[in-house]
């Protein structure tokens, strides 16, 4: 499995290293500072768990609040001697160099989510941020015929919420006639989402739709509009995949659409680690999770009732 | 007269502090005045306002509790599961306000009788408490599916909506609880003069308890509230970083950091600076990056603004 | 004579919110004089004082340093001019060593500029050696009894080489012979031409050290004049405005049942083996000197200390006290001393300082009633004679005297049967002492068992029924108030003499 | 004997809790003792412990600096952004650690002069200091592009990473000045009696602006050691909820929060043993989600061992 590992029975009285080799998963993952993230960890956990119960794989995961503990994290992994290690990077420069040591401790490592900015990944399995955007602000033209006021609930300040955000803005900078006339966080916060739309519908009498970069976060959207009793604005958009997002759509209310970005895609990214560990080849190097767009058509196709997120 | 006004100024330069923030919101943006964004104010800080009185309390005692954001998620988590399990709405409130007033006591053992500084037995609490939540929710969040539930945080009463009628009720009944009773006189003592205090029979210890107890209760309370308004609480983002608008709003209150000083009345009007505050920041369209610095600065003025010792 | 005096404080000017406490008082100090400052609590001596020593700003008057105007802006400027302050409430910072404390603001350092401490210790050493005590220079000085404290105080100020030196009532908590050290010590600064102010409201010590007196009543200047050959009778009246007997207060009036009883109190390294009881009607006393314990007996009886063994009974019932909350159930009450960190809780008003212990009496269906509370106060107010215009106000503004005065309306109001007395006169004036001390007697005649401890020996002969002494934590004397004799009690308190027998 | 015993129980209790917790982590991981990840924990401590160095100067004084850790990320982004536009690594280097104690110079100004509770003054620079970091870097993360900068983290010298170098150093350096000059002396007898401490001349205001100024330099200290180990600073999450941990380590570490009481060693010890918990939860593989709860747990255990007063 670790072919190139050579420091093999280095005096460490480990008996699992001593006796027939167990492998083992390294996973660093950031903190559940929100719903999306905790749904990952979340998926994260039960997929290593079924890994080890299936394949005895072993695993240890680990979770960081900022780049630096993160860091940490890794170098606690790369001490430990694991097989393979799944990172989600809090950022990605910050976590390029920490890449690169992994790589050059000679270990596999499958990068979820976010990018790194060299090479090191032995796999990519990853959603595409600034395709959300794109996407959202495509179905924004088409369903604006090009003019209208839109307003955006982003996440907090992050690469994910300017990837989004970027994409979004070019998508509808292309017709004139759309106009973003507000543009506030709401820190992947349901309660937050609603206060601050709330007060944005005070300040904005008219408003045609609204753009939101997180499922969790339209949801308190939906719910300010709902209690202003609100006519003008004719749709709401997400991003994820929530299952109270997905209702809402079955159920024609104001959510139109979503565009999935599934904290499930960590799975894939364990399974994909447990793969390597085994001493297989990954059969890609990348895997880019669509950021489709869910809207009443193909709802069915996505909707869980089961899920957690 | 001039003393009348001095004597004013320095018992509540909180109110002063708010009567100009007032005019000048007013000034800057018409809508502020609409009668609904008033309203909408009243709501946006209730929660967060029956928090702050607690925090009153706790502060005025001599100590902190920086675990109210995870407790409430933790109570929230946990009146869900029991409303979802026993169909009635009596038992998820009852539930909250256990769970709320439990973890409370716990923080006043470890304060009282561990002797451990409150701010980090609240600290450990608020690692505890938020864990406890994650557990249980899986990292996602828990939705409520007994009808009926919802209408607690969302009905009105003649033009209130019904938190803002449990804050204002809260209000009078700390300031009655704080004014009119022994045990209000011995939080003040307390925290004013501990070792006087016990001298003076006090028993200190109990009052301890005691404060941390309402407090909890308070944050059930403030859990109910938040996990009815959208029928769902996150385990992962709810009440993050409740903490430090609740202290916040009691020092713009002008209750002292080391306690036996303070008033309940600032507290209130340190709370409404605050929501006004977040109101204009998004009414404004307020970069979401500069709103902190924005806050901040306002905060130290008012503070400035105050009367010094 | 042509030159100036030292110091000179013209027509100073001082109101705090709006009630002037100085109305146009002048003083003048010359160069190598002691010069008492007299007065009532409340008259303005501190207040004075604070002014001179840069803390508080004069609204109006000037200060003259050696004919030289100077505007005292911060204690920095008053210590620049050779004015060293010893505050009436101790100012030291206890979490620092003793010689940290002296040095404090006034390093020596070496070379390089890093502390001294082999030198600090060796002049703290020495001075203290001049005031008859031996501390560790590196004890922490919040390990210390109140009277070390005080001495640092003094010898902090020695140290500065000052050319005026402030003592607002330095020796509150020191012991007798520690007082004629200091006083040896003052006729030696004399000499070597420092000038002295010094403010006590004992004026037996004023006649020994003094060679000036002037007198304030509420902010005026009364009089100031030499003090020799002056009659303490009349400085008194000029104080207060009438006179005051020096005689022995207590009668003897029949006792009642026993009140407390206590056998074979002991606690490791405190006290031990300590037997008394105390009568319905009686007032017993405790004398010793610092660190004899008997703060430490007493608070373990109150509750305040928990680990002692021993049997306590109050009226005969064996009662177990861990908390002061079940020595108020079992009824006593207990006045501590060291009011500011003990006894007075500064946020809180004068009303609500006076309720704080017996709530109860305030109470109607849970709820606090204000204007009961208000009444009440009053009648304190006019009983025990509490000199404040607005009894709302925070306590910590009124002066000392008065502060304890509320304390101890605090605990008649708790109406226990007995009665704990630490230091009750601790820094009050003659006049209000009397008062208290009159009070003390009607509570005995009205039946309740009263102890009294004090360091002053002259206080429990003048209103105990019995003495006790104490040294080093044990019993070491008993008289009956009549047969004792301040040289019996000092020989006792000093452990010279044991009477082990007769204690039993 | 038993005294001495006593002795060392009292002022060094946080010792004897260090070593109960080593030799528990020895027995549950034998890898713990394995001497590569001893020295990871050392490099993974040294840069919230040069933080918790001037936090332990701060918390003598009185006060609480909560603005660490947004300071931390501004000075990092600031000085990366001159490090690039000037090409020199002393640049860089000066630039981190003047923006940090500039930063820590306003908040000793508007402690000292402002009479503004610690508490408030730096939570108005946290919100605020963010706030700048994230407006200069829109939100994302910068990164360094001189060759060389990122040598001053990764570098060994003997068998030590330059970082815990760097902590070691300041360490001796903190520990001389608090002990052996009158800087440090005025601030114990601040934080124990700033009355007592004035009435002495000493120049109070003076002593407050230092404590905070030099905090400030320290974290631009540990910006420069963060911003080089990973050639790139996040204006989001760098240096998140850093201010919980060294305050923490300090509490831990025995120093009193009033102020007046502690000492610099126990903070070391404090700063080890939050590292070494961090570290065996990585090797133990504790539930993500309950990872929070047992770091409470045993912080709150660690300071109830210690002696009360
Ligand atoms: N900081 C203050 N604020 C308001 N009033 C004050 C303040 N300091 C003193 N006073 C008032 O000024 C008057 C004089 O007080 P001062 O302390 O000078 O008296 P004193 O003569 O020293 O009395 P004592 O013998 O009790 O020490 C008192 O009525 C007191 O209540
Ligand atoms: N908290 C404490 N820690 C350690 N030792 C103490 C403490 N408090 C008091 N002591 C010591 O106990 C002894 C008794 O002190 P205490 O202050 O009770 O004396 P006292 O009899 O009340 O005298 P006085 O009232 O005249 O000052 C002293 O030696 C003192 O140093
Ligand atoms: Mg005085
Ligand atoms: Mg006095």
């Amino acid at each position: 499995a670790c072919g190139s590992s050579e420091s093999g029975g280095s005096g460490s009285t480990d008996e699992e290293a001593s006796g027939d080799e167990q492998l083992t998963i390294g996973i660093s993952l950031p903190s559940a500072t929100h719903g999306w993230m905790g749904a990952l960890i979340d998926s994260a956990e039960k997929q290593a768990k079924a890994l080890k119960e299936s394949e005895g794989i072993d695993y240890v995961m680990t979770n960081a609040e900022d780049p630096n503990t993160q860091a940490n994290d890794v170098d606690d992994l790369i001490a430990q001697e694991v097989d393979v290690i799944v990172m989600l990077p809090i950022e990605s420069a910050a976590l390029s160099p920490v890449g690169q040591k992994i790589k050059d401790a000679g270990i596999p490592l499958v990068i979820v989510d976010r990018e790194l900015e060299n090479d090191a990944a032995t796999v990519v399995v990853k959603g595409d941020n600034e395709g959300i955007g794109v996407n959202a602000g495509k179905y924004f033209v088409e369903q604006l015929n090009g003019e209208g006021k839109i307003v955006e609930i982003t996440g907090p300040p992050s690469s994910v919420t300017e990837q989004r955000g970027s994409g979004f803005k070019e998508a509808v900078a292309s017709e004139s006639g759309m106009e973003i006339i507000a543009s506030q966080s709401g820190d992947f916060s349901t309660e937050k989402s609603l206060e601050v739309m709330q007060n944005i519908l005070q300040a904005n009498p008219e408003i045609d739709a609204v753009f939101t970069q997180d499922d969790g976060m339209a949801l308190g959207v939906l719910q300010a509009i709902k209690e202003a009793g609100r006519t003008d604005i004719q749709f709401v958009t997400g991003a994820g995949g929530a299952k109270g997002v997905f209702e809402d759509i079955q159920n024609d209310g104001l959510m139109k659409a979503t565009f999935l970005y599934s904290p499930t895609m960590v799975e894939d990214a364990v399974k994909i680690a447990g793969d390597i560990a085994k001493g297989e080849e990954p059969a890609e190097a990348m895997v880019v999770k669509e950021a489709t767009q869910v809207t009443k058509e193909n709802v069915d196709e996505y909707y869980d009732p089961e899920s957690k997120f | 007269m001039k003393s009348r006004m001095s004597w004013l100024w320095s018992e509540y330069s909180v109110i002063i502090a708010f009567v100009i923030i007032y005019i000048g919101a007013s000034a800057m943006n018409p809508r502020f005045l609409d009668m609904n964004n008033q309203l909408n104010i009243l709501m946006q800080v209730s929660i967060i306002g029956i928090i702050a009185l607690g925090m009153t309390v706790v502060m005025l005692s001599g100590g902190i509790d920086l675990s109210v954001g995870s407790v409430l998620a933790l109570a929230g988590v946990v009146s869900v599961l029991a409303l979802n399990a026993s169909g009635s709405i009596w038992i998820g409130v009852l539930t909250a306000l256990l769970v709320g007033s439990f973890a409370g006591f716990l923080n006043g053992l470890m304060v009282a009788k561990g002797r451990i500084a409150s701010f980090i037995a609240t600290l450990g609490m608020m690692a505890g408490a938020r864990s406890i939540a994650l557990y249980i929710a899986e990292g996602g969040s828990v939705s409520g599916e007994v009808s009926g539930f919802t209408a607690i945080a969302n009905s009105d009463f003649w033009i209130f909506d019904f938190p803002v009628i449990i804050f204002f009720v809260m209000a009078v009944l700390i300031y009655v609880l704080m004014h009119k009773t022994r045990f209000g006189r011995y939080v003040y003592a307390l925290g004013s003069n501990e070792k006087a205090a016990m001298l003076s029979a006090i028993r200190v210890d109990r009052i301890k308890i005691g404060v941390y107890t309402l407090i909890g209760t308070l944050v059930g309370i403030a859990a109910v509230i938040e996990t009815s308004r959208l029928n769902s609480i996150s385990s992962s983002s709810s009440g993050a970083q409740y903490e430090l608008d609740a202290i916040a709003a009691v020092i713009i209150g002008g209750t002292r950091m080391t306690g036996g000083r303070g008033k309940i009345i600032g507290t209130i009007f340190g709370i409404l600076i605050l929501g006004i505050l977040n109101n204009m920041m998004n009414l404004m369209n307020v970069s979401p990056h500069l709103q902190g610095f924005v806050k901040g600065l306002i905060i130290i003025i008012a503070v400035v603004f105050q009367k010094r010792e | 004579m042509a030159s100036h005096p030292f110091v000179a404080m013209n027509t100073i000017e001082k109101s705090f919110n709006g009630v002037p406490v100085l109305k146009k008082v002048t003083l003048e100090v010359e160069k190598g004089e002691i010069h008492a400052l007299l007065g009532e609590n409340g008259a303005g001596k501190s207040t004075l004082m604070n002014i001179l020593g840069g803390v508080h700003q004069p609204d109006n008057g000037q200060i003259f340093i050696n004919g030289e105007e100077v505007k005292m802006a911060d204690p920095h400027v008053s210590q620049a001019q050779g004015i060293s302050f010893i505050h009436q409430e101790l100012n030291m910072v206890g979490d620092l060593r003793v010689y940290e404390n002296m040095f404090l603001g006034s390093e020596i350092r070496n070379k390089i500029g890093f502390l001294n401490v082999e030198e600090m210790c060796r002049q703290t050493r020495e001075i203290l050696a001049e005031l008859g005590v031996t501390i560790n220079p590196k004890e922490y000085v919040r390990n210390l009894a109140t009277s070390y404290k005080q001495l640092i105080e003094i010898s902090k100020a020695l140290l500065h080489k000052s050319q005026l030196i402030i003592m607002d009532e330095p020796t509150t908590s020191l012991a007798e012979h520690e007082v004629s050290r200091l006083f040896v010590l003052m006729k030696n600064l004399k000499k070597s031409g420092v000038s002295i102010i010094y403010i006590s409201h004992k004026l037996k010590e004023i006649q020994e050290v003094c060679d000036r007196y002037t007198v304030l009543r509420d902010g005026q200047l009364v009089k100031t004049d030499v003090m020799e050959n002056e009659n303490l009778e009349v400085i008194t009246k000029l104080m207060v405005g009438k006179s005051i007997s020096q005689e022995r207060y207590v009668h003897g009036h029949e006792f009642g049942e026993v009140a407390l009883e206590v056998e074979g109190l002991t606690s490791a390294g405190l006290f031990k083996d300590i037997n008394f009881s105390v009568r319905q009607g009686q007032i017993v006393g405790f004398t010793g000197l610092a660190g004899d314990g008997r703060t430490e007996l007493f608070e373990s009886l109150f509750g305040y200390r928990k680990k002692y063994s021993g049997i306590v009974k109050v009226k005969g019932k064996p009662v177990k006290i861990n908390h002061p909350r079940k020595a108020l159930q079992a009824g006593m009450g207990y006045v501590p001393k060291d009011r500011k960190e003990n006894a007075i809780i500064k946020d809180l008003s004068v009303i609500h300082n006076m309720s704080l212990s017996s709530m109860g009496n305030f109470e109607r269906l849970g709820f606090i009633q204000g204007k009961k509370e208000q009444q009440k106060f009053q009648t304190y107010k006019e009983a025990l004679n509490i000199k404040v215009h607005n009894p709302r106000i925070t306590i910590d503004k009124l002066s000392g005297g008065n502060q304890q005065k509320v304390i101890i309306a605090k605990w008649l109001e708790a109406e226990t049967d007995i009665l704990i007395f630490d230091n009750p006169t601790q820094g009050i004036d003659v006049g209000a002492k009397q008062e208290i001390y009159q009070q003390i007697l009607m509570l005995a005649e009205f039946g309740k068992a009263i102890i009294i401890l004090s360091s002053e020996a002259p206080e429990v002969m003048r209103i105990c029924h019995d003495i006790n002494v104490m040294y080093h934590g044990e019993i070491t004397a008993r008289f009956t108030g009549e047969e004792a004799s301040e040289e019996e009690i000092m020989h006792y308190a000093t452990g010279a003499k044991r009477e082990g027998e007769k204690i039993g």
